[in-house]
């Protein structure tokens, strides 16, 4: 049986290290953290409200976040939560508690993306090589987040500051995302 | 008669109808000018390595009138018979593609299987380096007497051999209803222009056809979507043949006139505007780069849309329809050109002597109650 | 220095910066600032192609993108080799390579030219009726003989070494054009606050403007008051100016695409750069600031080096300071070749003739050229021409009251400039399904009905003159502002100091008799007799295509075009 | 490349859409009940209608929700987007109408 902790190792550790330095737009990948899909109903939303620490988002294209726990909406009953590691079995076990009996669905899901970040004055351009939204603050303001495509990659995209978003992508995509990135990035470095 | 659509298949239907079965009292109908729909905006490609017996019939005998055509309507339609090749990216490919070249030479369809290395030879300007390619070229299928047609050409000798024959084609009238006695059967059809009665109406409107058909109060099984085409500037002779990358989607050519000619994929939607979106064809022609990237630097002359009429298994529908008198001639999705002549002439046998000739027997509107699909979405270019 | 035929001051030229290139392989010297076709005209160079089919020498007739002969091959290598570029658009580099085309074995001895000679025994579409038999000779013969005969320029040999990026963008504004009407409507729209793209296919913003020789807008010369429009647009945070910019197609709900060409003008280039980049730009509203294309005049053999569009003829000499002539005649139907000739006199090029074929002409450009002693011949066409790889002469006839075409009289020159009045650029207007009007009063087709959400400003939409299209320009820029949700300030006046020269005749003066030139050039290259026809033929309704039949049609007399039906 | 309002994200691009064909056809309750002619019909046959089309689509690189959606096929505009299960919006013509 395969090691499944060495699945945690970035997919993209090479360009990681080989990636060269920018203020303009840096490029980052994050560590690993773990990460909930989470769907259900109204009265399972609230349960898991309680054991999250806050109400989930209910304004589309919303996250909200309390310390290390984040709460991204992304459709009207799905939201993807993030928290650290060392939280998760027993987060596990205490919405698996609450939601018992309540219609709705939570599956660990942090082996299947990872994460990165842009940032610096030119991370909205750069990001917006591949990505078709409008990301300027009135459009895409701090706290919004969605799914949405980088070139030819589904990412769930989130604006954490005025110049910098983080970027959640499947891990078989992360390399191609990363090399988009780096493309778009190297009239800046 | 009537004919509705003066396309390729519309005019090449009066044509044989007057030749073959000395009909000669047929109108055909156009709403905008002669050419002017999928004829005039088609890509050229003729082929027959379909996978399906009933599909290979129906397209080799286009080719082998294809062969004849120039001599037969005495106007040079230019069929130049350069090959096609299907290009096979991975192990998928690879297996349909042998299958494909097994079950068109069991047809009597001449397929054949060629490595990446006979492929690059085939169309020098192939690249087949797998170190810069995304998908590497595996091997394809060479079809060598598939090739291209000039298609103006096609549509204007029919038309001359029609209209030599006492057709009369009538452009700028469009057929905004279609009458129909106390029986049912069909007696006319209403146009934009007047009147026109006859006993027998032939729909060969492409993309158009449901708006038609329900005229007669006919829902279709189609959907009619948008495929676009582009060229680029003319350039003196560098590719030899027809290249088509169905993973990756691409299909390329290089008409007598120098244009690299270059098939895009259909947008998402069905749609009337006989245009599409950028990305559609960025996305071709980022396949086009990565097989021939000395091609990057060609600047794109013009890019254009049309309207395809889609089946649910991607085959056409040659046959008549519940309503008597009435016949219908669709489904050619992005595929239609290559069958022209074969279409036309099967056509006309069935409007002239009221019952399918054996080879589009299986073409009928019947099969999407009966359950006899001709599932050819495979062996389409594109993804439709 | 550089070229015999550049005059010795003007221009926007950088006289500090010479730079060498080749074309076809002999050195030439030309300015940083220079196209490759000033350049070359500067060395006096004006054969620079053969035309498709009968490889017929052909000469430069544009100054810009509207050019049909001067197409070039380019490149150092053939990693970097792009055929078919205008050498009109060419920016010159040190160390530029360029070719000419569809010839051989030289420019100058071009085998292929035999075509011409058999051009009466090769009628349109013949193609279609011949090399049928015997059949075995179509593909063994006949089609590759006629491709290896077809095609332009040639593929690039090897694969493309340069790298391209893609990048969407959204704006409230996007202005198509920065000349004068694009200027003002990027000031007037970026007022607002909103964001503001200004783009333009050339290196420099100003369009007309560049070539003034003596309006004034402001207090400034008219390109100098480019320039700092320019400079206080890029000062403004909320805009983005693009140069060399194209914008190459209109897609639904307001998305443009625009082509960006980052490197192509630079001998080395940062490797960090893209070559081009694609913009895929979502605008919430678009002002169309395309401005208009010259028309040419028919005319038998109206296609020989040394025949100019009058407005290019203007540009060369005022931009770029290049003397494309020594010896002028100026075939005209406006106000505004008036005009080219005496920036042409004043660069020192004699002008020989200028052929009004109006009965009449007395604007004040006309009043001016007449002042000037200039053979200002009213009620005259031009029937002819001959020189072989250049216009050695023109023939010259007056047009009589009914019509007819009176006796021919030769008149040397070494440069022809035409214009057959102004045909608005309407084509981005018409990819986004926007419906054209026929205008009677200015023989040309106008936006009509919008489809998606944008406006045309100035001479794209049929206005002309410094001053009206400078104030249409503000107007729809602030109109564009205000639909996407902005507040503007109040529309700016300018202090224009121009003579206007209309944008083409006046239709109170426009002959009622047609006039009388072939309405095709002879196809067969020997000097032509003045020509049989005593009138048009009855205008047709024209094709389907509005648009192209707008730039079809005949350029003279417009009101007997009409509009479809 | 159009803009699409998703009933629950705001206008987006098309990119992040799947089309989804005609909308509100409805499966039958009970198929064993239907004639071939029936089944045939509700497997295949579609409007396609020049005009005003009542359509499916999916924002499924967005919020993953089927929506239906107006759009005038001559044109490409919409009319209207609106909630799956939810009926077209009143006042709006009818399919093969033009919307403008």
């Amino acid at each position: 049986m395969a090691d499944l902790s060495t699945m945690r190792t970035p997919a993209i550790e090479a360009l990681v290290t080989a990636s060269p330095a920018s203020h303009l737009a840096a490029l980052t990948a994050l560590p690993p953290r773990t990460r909930f899909s989470f769907r259900g109903r109204p009265a399972a939303v609230t349960a898991f409200g309680t054991v999250l620490g806050f109400d989930l988002p209910q304004v589309a294209c919303r996250f909200a976040e309390d310390g290390a726990r984040r709460a991204l909406w992304l459709g009207p009953d799905e939201w993807l939560v993030t928290l650290p590691d060392r939280e998760a079995t027993a987060f596990a076990g205490a919405a698996a508690t609450a939601l018992a009996g309540l219609p709705s669905s939570l599956v660990d899901v942090s082996q299947r993306s990872l994460a990165l970040a842009v940032s610096g004055p030119m991370a909205a351009r750069i990001i917006n090589a591949g990505c078709p939204l409008d990301l300027s603050p009135d459009a895409f303001p701090v706290g919004m987040c969605t799914r949405t495509l980088l070139g030819k990659a589904e990412i769930v995209l989130s604006r954490t500051d005025e110049a910098r978003f983080e970027i959640d992508v499947w891990r078989s995509f992360a390399d191609y995302v990363w090399r988009l990135l780096e493309e778009a990035r190297r009239e800046f470095v | 008669m009537i004919i509705v659509g003066a396309g390729g298949h519309g005019l090449a239907t009066a044509y044989y109808l007057a030749t073959v079965h000395g009909i000669t009292n047929v109108a055909v109908l156009e709403k905008g000018w002669l050419g002017g729909g999928n004829t005039g905006r088609n890509t050229t490609i003729v082929r027959s390595n379909y996978l399906f017996d009933e599909s290979a019939g129906l397209y080799d005998h286009a080719v082998k009138l294809w062969e004849g055509l120039s001599q037969e309507l005495n106007y040079n339609v230019m069929f130049s018979q350069r090959g096609v090749l299907m290009l096979a990216h991975n192990i998928h490919d690879v297996q349909s593609f042998k299958r494909h070249v097994h079950a068109n030479r069991l047809n009597g369809v001449d397929n054949e299987w060629l490595t990446a290395e006979e492929c690059r030879d085939f169309c020098p300007p192939l690249n087949i380096d797998a170190s810069t390619m995304r998908y590497p070229v595996l091997g394809g299928a060479l079809q060598r007497r598939a090739g291209t047609a000039r298609h103006d050409a096609v549509a204007w000798g029919y038309a001359r051999g029609a209209d030599a024959r006492g057709v009369d084609i009538i452009q700028n009238c469009a057929v905004t209803g279609i009458r129909r006695g106390p029986d049912g059967a069909v007696t006319g059809v209403e146009t934009s222009r007047g009147f026109i009665g006859a006993k027998k109406v032939g729909v060969v409107a492409a993309g158009n056809t449901s708006v038609v058909m329900a005229m007669a109060g006919q829902r279709m099984p189609l959907e009619s979507y948008p495929l676009q085409a582009l060229v680029s500037e003319p350039i003196k002779p560098i590719f030899p043949c027809v290249v088509m990358s169905n993973t990756i989607h691409a299909y390329i050519s290089q008409s007598d006139k120098g244009e690299l000619v270059i098939g895009a994929g259909t947008d998402a939607y069905t749609s009337y505007t006989q245009r599409g979106a950028l990305h559609i064809t960025t996305h071709t022609l980022d396949a086009i780069c990565e097989l021939f990237p000395m091609f990057r630097r060609m600047r794109m002359l013009r890019n254009w849309g049309g309207i395809v009429d889609v089946t649910p298994d991607r085959s056409p529908i040659i046959a008549k329809t519940g309503v008597s008198g009435l016949y219908v001639n669709c489904g050619w999705g992005t595929g239609g050109f290559k069958a022209t002549p074969g279409s036309g002439h099967v056509f006309a046998h069935t409007i002239a002597k009221d019952e399918p000739h054996p080879i589009n027997a299986p073409f009928t509107i019947d099969r999407f109650r009966d359950g006899f699909l001709i599932d050819e979405a495979a062996a389409a270019a594109v993804a439709h | 220095m550089s070229g015999a035929f550049r005059l010795p001051s003007g221009g926007r030229i950088d006289r500090s910066r010479p730079v060498r290139f080749t074309f076809d392989g002999r050195d030439c010297r030309g300015f940083a600032g220079d196209t490759l076709a000033s350049a070359l005209l500067a060395e006096g160079r004006h054969l620079i192609g053969r035309s498709f089919k009968y490889h017929r020498p052909r000469g430069f007739l544009s100054a810009g993108s509207d050019e049909p002969n001067a197409l070039v091959g380019v490149g150092r290598d053939e990693a970097h080799y792009t055929p078919n570029l205008r050498a009109t658009q060419v920016e010159l580099y040190d160390g530029l390579v360029a070719e000419s085309q569809n010839r051989w074995p030289s420019l100058d001895l071009d085998v292929g030219g035999i075509n011409n000679l058999l051009a009466p025994l090769l009628p349109a579409g013949f193609y279609y009726k011949t090399f049928m038999w015997p059949k075995k000779a179509w593909t063994s013969f006949y089609e590759p003989k006629i491709r290896a005969a077809a095609g332009l320029g040639r593929s690039p040999g090897a694969a493309d070494a340069d790298r391209y990026t893609q990048h969407y963008a959204h704006c409230e504004v996007l202005v198509v054009g920065g000349g004068p009407a694009g200027l003002a409507a990027a000031l007037a729209a970026s007022d607002s606050g909103q964001r503001v793209v200004l783009c333009d296919e050339q290196a420099e913003f100003g369009g007309s403007l560049l070539s003034e020789r003596q309006a004034m807008i402001e207090g400034l010369p008219a390109a100098e008051w480019a320039g700092q429009a320019a400079a206080e647009l890029a000062a403004r945070a909320n805009v983005t100016l693009l140069t060399r910019t194209t914008a190459f197609g209109y897609f639904p709900h307001n998305m443009i695409g625009l082509c960006e060409r980052v490197t192509d003008h630079l001998g080395v280039a940062d490797p960090r750069l893209p070559r081009e980049r694609l913009w895929q730009l979502r605008a919430r509203e678009v002002v169309i600031c395309a401005g208009a294309h010259e028309r040419p005049i028919v005319f038998p053999d109206n296609d020989r080096p040394g025949i100019l569009l009058a407005e290019a003829g203007r540009t060369y000499v005022n931009r770029y300071a290049v003397q494309p002539g020594t010896r002028a005649v100026v075939f005209t139907a406006t106000d505004s070749a008036y005009r080219a000739a005496l920036d042409l006199r004043a660069a020192g090029i004699k002008v020989a003739a200028i052929a009004d074929l109006r009965p009449e002409a007395n604007g004040p450009w006309p009043t001016m050229a007449r002042k000037a002693g200039i053979d200002v011949r009213t009620g005259t066409s031009v029937t002819g021409t001959s020189g072989r790889l250049r216009i050695r002469q023109a023939q010259l006839a007056p047009i009589r009251a009914d019509g007819s075409v009176g006796t021919s009289e030769p008149v040397a020159c070494d440069l022809l400039l035409m214009s057959g009045g102004f045909t608005p650029s309407v084509h981005l207007f018409s990819q986004s399904r926007g419906k054209l009007a026929w205008n009677a009063n200015l023989g040309a087709y106008l936006p009509d009905v919008s489809v998606e959400a944008e406006r045309s400003a100035g001479a794209c939409r049929g206005v002309y003159g410094l001053e009206a299209v400078l104030a249409d320009g503000f107007a729809q820029g602030a109109a564009a502002a205000r639909a996407a949700g902005g507040t503007t300030s109040p529309v700016r006046g300018l202090a224009v100091k121009a003579t206007d020269c209309g944008h083409d005749a006046s239709s109170a003066r426009r002959p009622t008799a047609a006039i009388a030139c072939s309405p095709r050039p002879s196809s067969t290259g020997r000097t032509t007799s003045p020509p049989r026809t005593s009138s048009l033929p009855p205008a047709r309704a024209s094709s389907r295509s509005s648009t192209s039949s707008a730039t079809r049609r005949p350029a003279w007399p417009p009101t007997r075009a009409r509009p479809r039906t | 490349m159009l803009i699409i309002a998703c009933p629950y994200c705001g206008p987006r691009p098309e990119l992040e859409f799947r089309y989804g064909g005609e909308a509100h056809v409805a499966r039958p309750v009970d198929p064993s009940t239907l004639s071939d002619e029936d089944w045939g019909a509700f497997l295949y046959q579609r409007a396609n209608p020049r005009g005003l089309h009542a359509e499916r689509w999916r924002h499924v690189h967005g919020c993953g929700r089927f929506f239906n959606a107006l759009r005038d096929t001559t044109t490409d505009f919409f009319a209207a987007t609106y909630e799956t299960g939810t009926p077209r919006p009143a006042g709006t013509p009818a399919d093969g109408e033009t919307s403008r």
